[in-house]
Formats: structure tokens, sequence, C-alpha cells
């Protein structure tokens, strides 16, 4: 190795030279807007074609859940299309897999990022965070990253419904409204590690400090897959109710041992908690007699509403076969947002990625059909866009085995904000 | 000698890699700063687990620590973090000091413990200093992690900004291509530096004590504390790679340093021939990028299910092949990727003459690994 | 006439492909006969049984040419399981016990292929009447027994097979020579119960006392071989294990220009008291000695007597348990091996340690470590200063490589040098060390007589060269006599003879020690 | 009181079933040196298998071939890959029982999917009360079994041939090899013995109180690992020991999260017993109960 440092500095030498004649700090003159129509167009966007991505995980720990979302979103971009379109060009998703890999997520998103115009999803935890904060740089706008509060930061991300930490203020307002719980007893928390679960705990806290009640927190992790030990020292702290920020495996258990403690207690489960597989294992019982879910997104079985029902009546035709879920609908709103950021931008006449960023900012009342709670405000920046939740039971009988229960926003929900 | 062509091979890898941002798209600089971060780390894995003999699972901790130490001292206070806004070369510095001063701290266990048990212990601070990253949020912004301030030289920002349009050759240079030849700058002087390491009297020390403690003291070398300078000065690699990692990231979490990386970087170094600081690069790049590569292209693979569909899709089947071709190398090659590239060297090369030595044949002979035992022979 | 039981004809075995361990061993075991198998460390008799016994596989030995026929059965093909189920079992150099496992289940374990309960309850009591301390400590870990009860075990396992043909790989290795009478008379009575019995033995005198004939193994190939009476009576044997032949060569101390710069001049060196134990076992006991500066001084003494140990103790890698080393006014035992080498004392080992993929020139600078003083850091940057010691001494090893014939060898890999060249190469780290005394362990051991004789006029220049004091330790009695002013003669840890080579070659002790209780 | 006793019942039990994977480590460890990354898929495999099997064939069957399958599993991985490693050293065994993990874990997870697989474990959500205590009857039984496991290593390694052959072929291989003991043959018996108890494992790691099978199965073996560990790398004794005391180490650090917050932070259950581990280590190199001359690198 003797001459490398000779050699690569004569190389280095060389190259700064040719750098310096080729360089430049001047930006050429402003690009022309491309479209042929009035509308300025960027990344992504072509005269005929709008492309948009999806970084999701198809082979990692939510590998099957994101399979559902995938193929909703598809279903839904083709009705677009059949239908017109957005500004008068198809929709075409770009879908990678970052198998839930931060390093992966941050690559695809470079190789994605000049040619989408935005991204309608980027799923799980710490992949999105890796990838918010580019985007950001970038002006690309993002969906569908969960409802951590974290995510609020970015004015570019569009949460769908309401936040983790508003979720967790519900679910204890609807504790102490309609399950019963007496003022002055315990709630007990247990929450993953990380923003969802941080997030969830901390509007517990605030909920609990707005209604006299006390926290018992247990963190736990992904792998913790048997909550003997949370479910005694919850127990031991005789909690009247438990707010669970985790994964379907931990309801389970948690459902399970509880009752078979004789703990005959209400389990309030955030927004993805609930799986209705759950309902094949021994803890159904316990489950079908204790569980609630509450959720930004209205669950599966929900008459009620004609976004639901479009969106179910969607997936079954597009995949009579599969998984049925709140990813149905979820992935189906989601991508409605999109389409309504694409079509503000459209109308300012703005169709870059920053234009989408800005409709989205300017969007103050989004309704969805029954979707998610209507009146949705992404004008306030760094807040949850609502207070509104949906509550339901597990339940044996309902599609997806939740059965909508009721839609709340409880007082210390509206009186949560991040930031304060 | 072979030597010339070596360096000449390695002057033009060098010129490619400087013409290299001209042509790539974002999707190959970014995968090339991960290469280069990984690069690094791996090859300091390799100078104390290939060269000194200690095997360490913990090299991920390391990282972590300088990738953090860069975040906390060059990131401003936030409402969330806290921050010293130091200059970031000053950063930069600090994450390779406190990252080898960490490594030294620990270097007592690792003259205390040998070979797996070594290794475990190691694999344990990977724990442990996940779980300081955690709960430490006023300084690491806890599970989320916090951003990290990019790298500046004298007013010139290796991110998009500061100056705001810089082309070379007409070619926009944005932040991926300042930070590339950061980067490569880096790179390069890391692997110089080690091979100097490597060929001098420290490297001959640490082979030494590798080979066998006793004789390395009988010839005046301390084993205690040559044991800790290949600890500090892989720590300090670590802690380069993962202040790296930080910068292409643009963040740092705690998720990024988890027992996978730690993992990774042995695969890198065994993948690529223990010792061999060629290897370690060549490792890294095949553990870095292939993962990244297939995700982005298996999509063309034409008997793959699409994503979704519940068949073998592209990404499954990348992570299968990542598997299989760890499994492949270590069953056909031996030494790795470098043993196997010094033997095709010596057979396209004249032929050594064919040495016939003997042998005593009391006392074992090289053990398979049903019998492996130590090499030194006390009562 | 049936076929002798174990036939070995034109035998070539070689080790990773290169390594010749055996050329054209021929060899036959009759029924009922013991025969004994003599040579010294090197000599390839351990590979003649791995070859036998078809466990050459798994120290990376294969048989490259003849064949070995068991009961008219060539067993070529067979793997060691099926050699042992046929009646030929190996008992392996060192005892090798299981030390976890306890003496039933030692025995047990030796009976492994043995599937009839009937058949190996009987081949144990046979076992428990040969041996019965067995049978008293069969509750308790092999480990805990004495060496000579675990040799015993060692052969009362292999017995477990009721084998016909016992292969006993040095059963008198370290043991006292009660004990090795002991063995003679067990292998004597094993043979008598009908199974032939193939002995390796250094030990001359005890192999050729019990076998009925005997055959000389040197550097792979048979020198001699005929009925053990015959050799025990030939001049050859005699001048091999005794040395009697060999002239003692007095040596003149001649200052000269030294080849390389010059160590501080010697220092006595001072042994007193000297005892190593470990655990229970006494390595050494109460040695005295002195070397006097500038001399050779050769400590001899049979495989176990603790030459070894006493070297590792000089170096600083076994830490004393009772007793004083001094050089010049270092007191040694009180360092750790590295602060010793500091003072000017360099060693080579018995097994050779170098770095085999490196080059002769980065092992021989090894030496230099402690002369050198580049740091991490300088060394990383490659300083101006770091590069010119380098360059220094990189010329300096070159020297020491001339002087000891390996100079056209320096950028040549260790691992392609043959055997007697990395010996040197051994030699020569430890003269970069730039020594003021030497330990040499063993610097001939596994080499041919003419090797061996270039060895010696080596060590004869290099003190005359360098001036330096030098201890050698040989278990090769005729090596020394020409070399060494002053002879220490251990044997079981324990000092039992001092003087010149031709005082010690005489004294009657020294005569017991090699060549067993009859000889004296 | 009956708070901490409940939670020192469920520590044990917990940490006898870790030691049952633990004991798989050490197995293989001892017979051919390899350390096992890919022990915690053989688990989720042996519980995977009975998850699938179960409602055509019924769970006992089932289990019986989740075990046939690990153990089988484990051979073939030491008689293909092990076996024909390039360089045959435990620091590339390791590296390739890691790819091996991979390929196991990534097929794995493709058809477990995001359901929550249940086991069919007739004992279902179902406690035993022991006065004001209660246990799910699944731990109950895996303490049981787990009890019944070891007495049969303990018959199988001191009353059998077999046993106390792989015992010799461990302290060494080659004399061993010279009693007619076929290397190869206790090997392949390690690997498999230890399929069966990650089976076994598997199948009480995955049945209530957790709700089935799911992937993460596979990272929770690495919590044996400290177990091993501490245990003592070559000694199926210290793998008991060592299951024990860190099952009881994570309950006791979850059970008291909330007194041991202000000290040792929130998620101290997850490194507890690596701490525990990294500090016996120190105190004793070799292990609670492994021999000194268990270093093998």
């Amino acid at each position: 190795m003797k001459h490398l440092p000779r050699a690569s500095a004569l190389s280095a030498a060389a190259v700064t030279l040719l750098a310096l004649a080729a360089c430049s700090t001047t930006a050429p003159s402003a690009e022309g807007g491309g479209g042929s129509d009035d509308v300025a167009t960027g990344n992504g966007v072509t005269d005929s074609e709008i492309t948009i991505g999806m970084l999701t995980d198809l082979s990692g720990p939510f590998a099957a859940g994101a399979a559902v979302q995938v193929t909703e979103t598809q279903a839904y971009w083709d009705q677009v299309n059949a239908d017109g379109g957005v500004c008068g060009r198809d929709v075409t998703v770009d879908v990678q897999d970052h198998g839930y890999d931060p390093q992966r997520a941050v690559t695809l998103y470079r190789s994605m990022a000049p040619d989408v115009i935005a991204l309608q999803q980027v799923l799980g935890g710490p992949t999105s965070s890796a990838v918010l904060p580019l985007a950001e740089q970038d002006d690309v706008y993002v969906g569908g990253v969960g409802w951590a509060g974290s995510a609020l930061a970015y004015p570019n991300n569009q949460l769908p419904g309401a936040s983790n930490a508003v979720q967790a203020a519900n679910a204890v307002d609807y504790m102490l409204d309609e399950l019963g719980v007496a003022e002055g007893s315990s709630i007990g928390v247990v929450y993953f590690a990380g923003d969802y679960g941080g997030d969830s705990l901390a509007g517990a806290e605030h909920a609990a400090e707005e209604r006299g009640v006390e926290i018992v927190a247990q963190e736990i992790t992904s792998q913790t897959t048997d909550l003997s030990a949370q479910a005694s020292a919850l127990a031991q702290a005789d909690v009247a109710g438990v707010v669970l920020a985790a994964a379907p495996t931990q309801f389970a258990s948690l459902a399970g041992v509880l009752s078979s403690q004789g703990a005959d207690v209400p389990i309030i489960g955030m927004n993805p908690t609930f799986n209705p597989s759950l309902l094949t294992t021994p803890a159904a019982d316990a489950l079908l007699a204790n569980a609630y879910s509450i959720t930004s997104i209205s669950p599966y079985a929900n008459t009620d509403a004609p976004g639901v029902q479009a969106a179910n009546d969607l997936y079954a035709e597009a995949d009579p076969d599969g998984a049925v879920g709140w990813e149905v609908p979820l992935a189906y709103v989601q991508a409605e947002l999109l389409k309504q950021a694409l079509d503000g931008a459209c109308e300012s006449g703005d169709l870059t990625p920053e234009g989408v960023v800005a409709a989205l900012g300017e969007s103050s009342s989004v309704d969805t059909e029954g979707l998610l709670p209507d009146g949705l405000d992404y004008s306030n920046a760094g807040q949850s866009p609502t207070t509104t939740v949906f509550i339901s039971k597990v339940s044996a009988d309902a599609d997806a085995g939740l059965e909508l229960l009721d839609q709340v926003s409880g007082p210390s929900a509206e009186s949560f904000s991040y930031g304060g | 000698m072979s030597e010339l062509p070596r360096k000449a091979g390695g002057a033009v890898l060098v010129l490619v890699a400087l013409a290299l941002p001209l042509v790539l798209s974002d999707f190959w600089l970014q995968t090339g700063l991960f290469v280069m971060a990984a690069a690094i780390g791996a090859v300091g894995l390799t100078l104390l687990v290939g060269v000194a003999g200690q095997l360490s699972l913990g090299h991920a901790a390391f990282a972590a620590i300088g990738a953090y130490v860069y975040a906390y001292t060059t990131g401003e206070t936030t409402t969330s973090v806290t921050g010293l806004g130091l200059p970031p070369v000053l950063g930069l510095v600090l994450a390779v000091g406190v990252a080898a001063l960490v490594g030294a701290a620990f270097s007592p266990v690792a003259g205390r413990l040998r070979g797996i048990y070594l290794g475990l212990a190691t694999l344990g601070l990977v724990f442990v200093v996940r779980h300081l990253l955690v709960n430490l949020s006023d300084w690491t912004g806890g599970f989320t992690g916090r951003s990290v301030e990019s790298f500046a030289l004298g007013g010139f920002s290796f991110s998009n900004r500061d100056p705001d349009y810089l082309a070379v050759a007409g070619v926009e240079f944005e932040g991926l291509h300042r930070l590339w030849y950061l980067f490569l700058v880096l790179a390069v002087a890391a692997c110089w530096l080690a091979s100097n390491l490597r060929a001098g009297r420290t490297g001959r020390a640490w082979a030494n004590v590798r080979d066998s403690e006793t004789a390395a003291a009988a010839m005046g070398v301390g084993v205690a504390q040559v044991k800790a300078s290949a600890f500090v000065v892989s720590s300090g690699y670590a802690g380069l790679a993962g202040a790296m990692l930080a910068l292409a990231y643009g963040r740092v979490a705690p998720d990024v340093f988890g027992l996978t990386a730690s993992v990774d970087f042995l695969v890198m170094i065994v993948l690529g021939g223990l010792g061999s600081v060629t290897g370690a690069v060549v490792g890294a790049l095949f553990v870095t990028a292939l993962p990244l590569v297939l995700a982005q292209y298996s999509s063309a693979l034409p008997f793959l299910a699409a994503p979704g569909s519940g068949g073998l899709d592209p990404s499954t089947a990348s992570r299968i092949v990542y598997g299989l071709a760890i499994i492949a190398v270590l069953v056909f090659l031996r030494g790795g990727l470098a043993g196997a590239a010094r033997r095709l060297r010596q057979r396209t090369s004249t032929p050594a003459a064919p040495p016939a030595p003997r042998t005593p044949d009391d006392g074992d002979r090289p053990v398979a690994v049903t019998t492996p035992r130590s090499k030194e022979t006390t009562r | 006439m049936s076929p002798p039981l174990l036939t070995v004809e034109h035998l070539d075995v070689v080790y990773d492909g290169t390594i010749t361990a055996l050329s054209d061993v021929s060899l036959t075991v009759g029924e009922g006969q013991v025969v004994a198998v003599l040579g010294s460390n090197g000599a390839g008799k351990t590979s003649l049984l791995r070859a036998v016994s078809r466990a050459l596989d798994s120290y990376g030995g294969s048989v490259t040419g003849g064949t070995v026929r068991f009961a008219g059965e060539d067993l070529a093909g067979l793997d060691t399981a099926a050699v042992v189920r046929r009646g030929l079992v190996q008992v392996p150099e060192g005892r090798r016990v299981f030390r976890d496992l306890t003496v039933a289940e030692n025995l047990r374990a030796g009976g492994y292929t043995v599937r009839d309960a009937a058949a190996r309850a009987e081949a144990r009591d046979r076992v428990f009447d040969l041996f019965p301390i067995l049978a008293e400590r069969r509750d308790q870990p092999g480990g805990l027994l004495s060496g000579g009860q675990q040799q015993m075990l060692a052969m009362g396992r292999a017995l477990m097979v009721s084998p016909r043909l016992l292969l006993l790989d040095e059963p008198s290795l370290g043991l006292a020579p009660l004990l090795v009478d002991q063995i003679g008379e067990i292998v004597t009575e094993i043979n008598r119960q009908g199974t032939a019995v193939l002995l390796i033995e250094q030990n001359a005198v005890m192999g050729l006392r019990v076998a009925d004939a005997a055959s000389v193994l040197e550097i792979g190939r048979v020198t001699a071989s005929g009925p053990a009476a015959e050799l025990a009576a030939s001049d050859e044997v005699q001048e091999r294990y005794l040395g009697v032949a060999v002239p003692v060569v007095a040596t003149e101390v001649v200052g000269s220009e030294p080849a390389i710069p010059t160590a501080e001049p010697p220092q006595r060196l001072r042994v007193e008291g000297l005892t190593v134990r470990f655990g229970g076992i006494t390595a050494l006991s109460e040695v005295s000695f002195t070397v006097e500066p500038g001399t050779v001084h050769a400590l001899i003494g049979p495989n176990g007597a603790g030459k070894s140990t006493l070297v590792n103790v000089l170096g600083g890698a076994y830490r004393a348990t009772e007793g004083a080393v001094h050089y010049g006014d270092a007191e040694l035992t009180a360092l750790p091996a590295h602060r010793v080498a500091g003072l000017g004392v360099a060693r080579t080992f018995q097994n050779i340690s170098l770095a085999l993929e490196d080059t002769v020139e980065d092992n021989l600078l090894v030496g230099r470590h402690r002369l050198m003083r580049a740091g991490v850091l300088s060394g990383a940057f490659r300083s101006p200063r770091a590069r010119r010691e380098e360059r220094e001494h990189r010329e300096t090893v070159a020297g020491i490589a001339e002087l000891l014939g390996i100079g056209a060898l320096l950028r040549t890999p260790v691992h392609t040098l043959a055997y007697g060249d990395r010996k040197r190469v051994e030699m020569g780290r430890a003269l970069a060390a730039r020594p003021s005394l030497l330990l040499l362990d063993e610097p001939v051991a596994g080499m041919t007589h003419g090797e061996s004789q270039e060895m010696a006029e080596t060590i004869r220049q290099v003190r005359r060269d360098l001036g330096l004091s030098i201890v050698l330790v040989e278990h090769d009695m005729p090596f020394v006599m020409g070399l060494a002013e002053q002879v220490t003669v251990l044997d079981f840890g324990k000092k039992i003879a001092e003087g010149t080579p031709a005082a010690v070659q005489r004294d009657p002790e020294v005569l017991r020690a090699y060549l067993g209780a009859a000889a004296a | 009181m009956s708070y901490l006793l409940e939670q020192v019942l469920n520590g044990l039990s917990y940490g006898l079933v870790l030691s049952l994977i633990a004991a798989g480590f050490a197995i293989v460890f001892t017979s051919t040196g390899v350390l096992n990354f890919a022990h915690g898929s053989v688990v989720l495999l042996g519980a995977y298998l009975v998850a699938v099997l179960h409602p055509t064939i019924g769970f006992w069957p089932a289990v019986l071939v989740g075990m046939a399958g690990s153990a089988v599993t484990g051979v073939l991985i030491n008689a293909v890959l092990v076996r024909n490693l390039a360089d045959r050293k435990p620091d590339t065994a390791a590296i390739l029982m890691l790819g091996v993990d991979i390929v196991l874990l990534t097929e794995l997870t493709r058809r477990i999917g995001n359901q929550v697989l249940t086991l069919g474990a007739p004992w279902g959500a179902s406690v035993v009360r022991f006065g004001d205590v209660s246990l799910p009857t699944g731990r109950v039984l895996a303490a049981g079994v787990t009890v019944v496991a070891f007495a049969g290593l303990w018959y199988l390694f001191s009353r059998t041939d077999l046993g106390v052959g792989m015992r010799a072929a461990a302290a060494d291989g080659p004399t061993a090899s010279l009693m007619g003991i076929r290397l190869s043959r206790t090997a392949a018996t390690g690997w498999a013995l230890a399929g069966v108890l990650a089976a076994v494992a598997g199948v009480f790691l995955t049945s209530f109180p957790a709700p089935g099978v799911a992937p993460t199965v596979a990272l929770s073996a690495f919590a044996a690992i400290p177990a091993w560990v501490l245990g003592g790398f070559d000694s199926v004794p210290g793998a008991v020991v060592g299951g024990l005391v860190i099952g009881l180490t994570s309950a006791l650090v979850t059970g008291y999260e909330a007194e041991l917050e202000p000290f040792l932070g929130t998620g101290f259950g997850e490194v507890a017993p690596y701490v525990v581990m990294i500090v016996v280590l120190l105190v004793r190199p070799s292990g609670l109960l492994g021999s000194k001359e268990a270093v093998r690198v």
C-alpha cells in the first residue's frame, strides 16, 4: 500500500481540478412546467400519468396485513382511473417492500423519490421515522405512517384520523364514562417501547390527570408474547381497566392471563391491536368478555357508513378469499385522503410534490363518508386532525370480529394537545 | 512482484469511485453511502476479530455510541432533546474518540474472557447500550431517536443547502453527492490506516497475541495492553462508522444499532475473509448492497409472485437468496472471498514450489470442528 | 501357516497432502506377539499407529501408498469404529482418559462397540482383575487418578472390547521407573492372556524388554528391525539412546565481530530451590542450578521430567510455587512474561509457534517488537520515524536471517517452509529480540541426524558470534554432548545429576533414568 | 406476599422452558462445537408444525411430528452444512448458522403471515390454583414436562451407552473415536436431541399464556442464550440453573418495574438477563457449572 496515498492524492487533485472546471453554483433558470394544460407539474407527473409511491412491508413482520392494504390500494386507484383519473391523468402505484428495515426504507425512498409525486404509505415505526425527515426535506407528502404523535411534527405527513395519544385519552374517558370505572381507581397501561406506545402512554397520563385516576404503566416489546408477569403486576395494583398499546399477540395474552387471574376488567386496545384470528386462540372467551378496541378508522363492520361499504365491496371483488380486517378501510381511506390532496393540488394548478403538501396543509374539513370521523382538520400543524375515535367491542358475530359501539370524543381527548 | 498491478487496480477503483456520482441515481448513491459506512465498521472489526483474534458481537454498540455522540455534540437543543451545537468536524472526532474510550473501558473485560465467551459478553453490551439509548431520552431522543445535523466543513455543507446549488459537469451535486466524497475520503483513509497498522509493529503484535499469547509474551509483547489497543482501535472505527451511518440516514434511532447490525458486521468480515482489509470492504459491499439491490430489482425476476399475492414475493426471495449466499460462501470458499481471491491469484501466477516439510507426529494435528482446542499446550 | 495378525507393507503417510510422515514402512505382528516400534520424537511412530487404527483422517493425514492388513483383511476403506469391531484397538499417547467421566463410565465408553451385555461384563471383570485399583476407584472421575492409574485406565478402556491386537502409544511416558516396570509387566500379562500388542516406545529398554521383536523408526523410515534381544545388543541402539559413541568436543569461547547489534552482556542465571505444582501434581521440586554468563547449559531428561516446565518458568509463562530465579540482579519469578523478555531473555518453543501465513521476515520482526517504538498512531499514519524504524529493523532481521542461513527465504510464507527451516525461523525470531540469554526448547526435535548436526553448528556459531548464554533443553542426550559445557539432568521434576557432559554420561542415576531400572 | 410468590412461580416455570432451549444450545455446542444461532428458528419450526398439523391429525400426534421435524432439521443442518464447511472453525460455523437462520426464519415468517396460529393445546386457557396463587395449566405442565425431560437427559447421559459415548466424544473426540465411537453419530444425536427439546419448548412458548405461533417466538429463544452462557457452555445442568436464574430475574424485574424504574429505566426486563450474564462471566469466566477447559475457540 506504499504508493496508495500518493496515487490517491494525485487522483484526488486531478478530480478536484476537473470538478472546479466543471463546477457551477448558479442554478439554471426555473424549470418549465411540463403540463400541456395549465397545471404546473414536477416529479412523478407526466401528461398522462401520475405516479404515487407505497413503501410497505411485504416480507417483514407486517407482511400479511400490508398485502391486504396493497390489494385494496390497487383496487382503489384502478377504480379512480376507470372513472377518469386525477387531473385528467391515470394514477399508478409504485409499491416497494422495505421489509421493516430502515436502511432499505431509506434507500428505496431515494430510488423512488424522483419518480413519485407523493407517498401514500410508509409502513412501520422505525422505517417511517427514517423516511419522514428525508421526505420533509424534499417536500414530499407522506401518508399512512401510523398514528404516533411524533409524525405530526412533519407538515408533509397526513395522519389518518386521531393520533395514538388521543385514542388513549379517549380510552380512559370511555372507561370512566361508559364502563363504570370509578374516579380514584387505577388504570393499567401496557405499551410497546417506542413512539406508538410512548404516545399512547402520554395520552393516557394526560387523561388520568384530567379525570383523577392513577396510571400503572408496564413497558413491553414486541418480543414479549407472554404477559403473565405484567398481568400479575396489574392485578396486584388492582387496576379497574387496562389500556393496551401493543399488537394482537399481546392483546390475547393479556386478556387471557388477566381473566385467568380473576381480574374481570375491561381492556381497550389501541388501533392495530386487534386481529380476527385472535378469536381462534384460547383467549377468545376472555376477549369476548372484556376486550374493546379503539380505532381512528372505522372497523370493517360498519353498515351505516357508505365509505366503509364501498371499501369492503371493492376489496371483496379484488380478492374474494382475502383476509378481512381494519386494513381494508384503512387502505381505502389513505388512498382517498391522497386523492383529495391530489385533487386540491390540481385545482390550485400546482401538481407537484410541494403542491400536494400545500393542498394538505390547507384542508381543514375533510370528509370520508364515515371511514374516518368527519371534519378532519389538517391545517393545525402539529396537532391531531380529530379528537373523535371509533370504539368497538370484540364480538364473535361481527365481520372481522369487531362490533362498532360508538364514535366518541371524550373531554380529556379534546383537552389534549401536543407540545403543551 | 504482484504489488504493482494491485496498486494500479486500487488507484483505478478510487478514480471510478470519484467519478461515480456523476452518473449514479440517488438510489445507488444512498446505497454507496451505507456501504462505505459499513465498510469502515467492518474494517475495524476485522482488525479486532481477524487480526487480534478477539470475537466481538458488540460492534453495533460502539457504532451506536459514535452515532449518538455525533448527533448529540453537533445537534442543537430543542424542546425534546439537548445538544451541544459543536462544529461537525469536532463532532466526528469526538464520535471516534468517545467510542474508542468506551472500548478502552471495556477492554479489561476483553482481557478476562476469550473466544465465544467474549463474543457473548459483547453481545450483552448491545442490549445494555440499547437500553441506555432508549432511556437517556434527553440526550438520545429515546426510542424515536433524534435528527442528525448535516456535516459541514468551513461553511460548505454536505447537504442540499449551503451552497443551495452546486453542479459538476452539469450534474447537480446534492447532499448525497457531497456526502459520497466525504465518505470516500474517510473510507480510503480508514483502509489505508488499517493496512498500515496490520503491516506494522502493532499488527504483528495483534497477530501474535491471536496465535499464541504465550509466545507473544515471550517476545516481549504486553498481551493485555495489546489486546486493549485492538479493542480501542476497533471501537474507534465502529464509532466513525456509526457517525457516518447517522449522516447517511439523517437521523439516529436505537433500532439501527440492534443485534442485527452487530451480526451483519460479523457476517461481512467472515464472508470477506477474517483479517483481510479488502475482504472486509468486499464483505460490507456484499452484505449491505445485496439486500438493497435485490429489493429494488428482484421484481424484474419473472418467476416470482407479485408483492402481497401470498406466493414467493421478491423481498422474501431476496432475503432467502441472501441467507443462501452466506451459506454457499462458507461451505464452498475457504478463507471467505479474500481467501478464494488469494488462491485464484496464486493459481494464475507462478505456482509455488511444492513444499515437502515433515512434521513431528506427536501432539495434535490441526483439528476439526469436533475437537477445537487451544493452540497452546499447557499442562 | 496362517498369515500374521497385522501386516503393514510399504506404507506411506502424508499430512495435508504435502507433509510426509512415513515412507515405505513395513512391519508384521504375529498372533500372540509383542512388537515394539522405537524411535524419538517426530520419527512417525504415532502416524504409524493412526494408519493402522484408521484414525489419520481426523488429523488431516492420509495413506498414500502401501497396505495395512489385519487378519488377512485390507483395512483400507474401513473407519475406526469398524476396525475396533474387528478387534484392533489403540490406546492413545498421553493416556487421554475422559477426565469428567467416572472410571466406570470410561470403561463403558471403551466398550461402546460391544453390544453383548454378558461379553461386556466379562471384559470388565477381566479389566478389574488386571487393575484392581480401577475397581476400587470405579466411581471417581478419571481426572482424579494418578498418572499411572490413568495409564491403567486407558489400557483397561481399550481392553473392554477384548481386542485381538492392542496398539499402545508410549505407555511409559512420564511415569516413574517403578511404574514403568509395572506397566511392562501388565503388557506381558495382557499378551499372555492372548492379545497381541504393538507397542510404541521412546524408552528403548522398556520396549525391548517386553517385546519379542522390534523396529527402529527414524524420520518416517524403518532403520533397523529384528528380534528384541538382538536389537538391544546392537551398537546403533546403544548410540542412539546413550550417545556413547559421540566424542565430546570442547567448545572455545571466541570473541569476534557480532553480526547483529550486540546485546547487553549476559548475566549469571541462578535458579534456587524452584518448585512448581499444578493442582496436586509436583512438576518441579527443589531444582537449583547456575548458568554462567556466556556458556551453553543443557537441561536434559526423559519426557515428562519437567524440562519444559522449567523453561516456562524461566520465560515467565508459568508461576513458580516456591523458589527463585535470578538473572543478574533481577528476580524473574515475580515478572510477567513480557517483562522477562524485556530483560533480554528470549526463547523458542518445542511446538513451533510461528504465524504460518506470514513471511519469514514478518515472523522475525516480531522478535524486534520490544526494541521498536512505533505506537498505534505513528504506525497507522506511517510517520517518518515509524517508517525509518521499520526499515532499520528489517535490515537487522535480514542480517539475522543470513546468520541462520535462511536469508533467501525472507519473503516466503512460513507455511511453505520445511520443518528444519521453521525451527531456524523460530530461533531467528528469538535472536531478533537481541537476547543475552537464549532459552532453546528442544531445538532438534523431529529433525534428521544431519539436520541436527547443522543445528548444533548453528547454535555454536550463534554462541560464538553473539556471545550470549544459552539454556538448551533436550531429551536427546547425544545432541547436547558436543554442545554444552554444563549439563543438568532432571527426572520426575528433580535434579538427579549435574556436571560436564562426560561426567553426566557415566552417572548411574542418569543411566537409570534413561534406560530404566534394569540398566543401572 | 402471594404476589411475590406468583411472580416467582411465573419466573421459575418460564425459566424451565428457557432451560430446554438453553440445553439445546449446550448439547449442540458440546457435541459439535457449533454456536447454533439458528436454534430460535428451530424452536419456531417445531411450534409451527404443531400449529399447522393439529387440526388434521390432532394435537398430540402433531407434537410428535413437530419434535421429529425439528430433530430432522437439526440433523440435516449438521450433516449437509456444518460437516461440509470449508473452514471448520467455530466462528465460521456460527455465521453459517446465521445464514441458516435467515433462510428458515424468512420462510416461516412468510408462511405464518400476520396470523396468530393457535396450537390447539388441550389445556387451553385454564389455570391451576394453589391457594390464592394461580398459574396457567400450560406452565404447570411445562414445568412437569421439563423436569421429566431433564430426568430423561440425565438417564441418557449417565446410564446409557449412547449418552456416555456422547459425553466421551464431547470430552475428547479423537480419543472417543479410537474407542469405536462414531463422532458423526454422536453429533447427529446431539442435534436431534436439541431439536426435540426445541420443539417441546416451542409448544410451551406458544400455548397459553402466549396466544399462538408468531415469528417473534424465534427471537424469544435469544433470551435462552444468557441462560446457556451463565450456566456454562458445556453443561446441561448449567442450562437448568441458568434458565431458572434468567426466568426469575426477568419475572421479578418486570413484576417490580414500577419500583425499579427510577434506577433502571423502563423496559429493564429485556436487558436484565444480559446484565446478569455479563456479571457472571466476569466473576466466573466459564459460567456457573461449566468446566474450565470449555474454552473452545
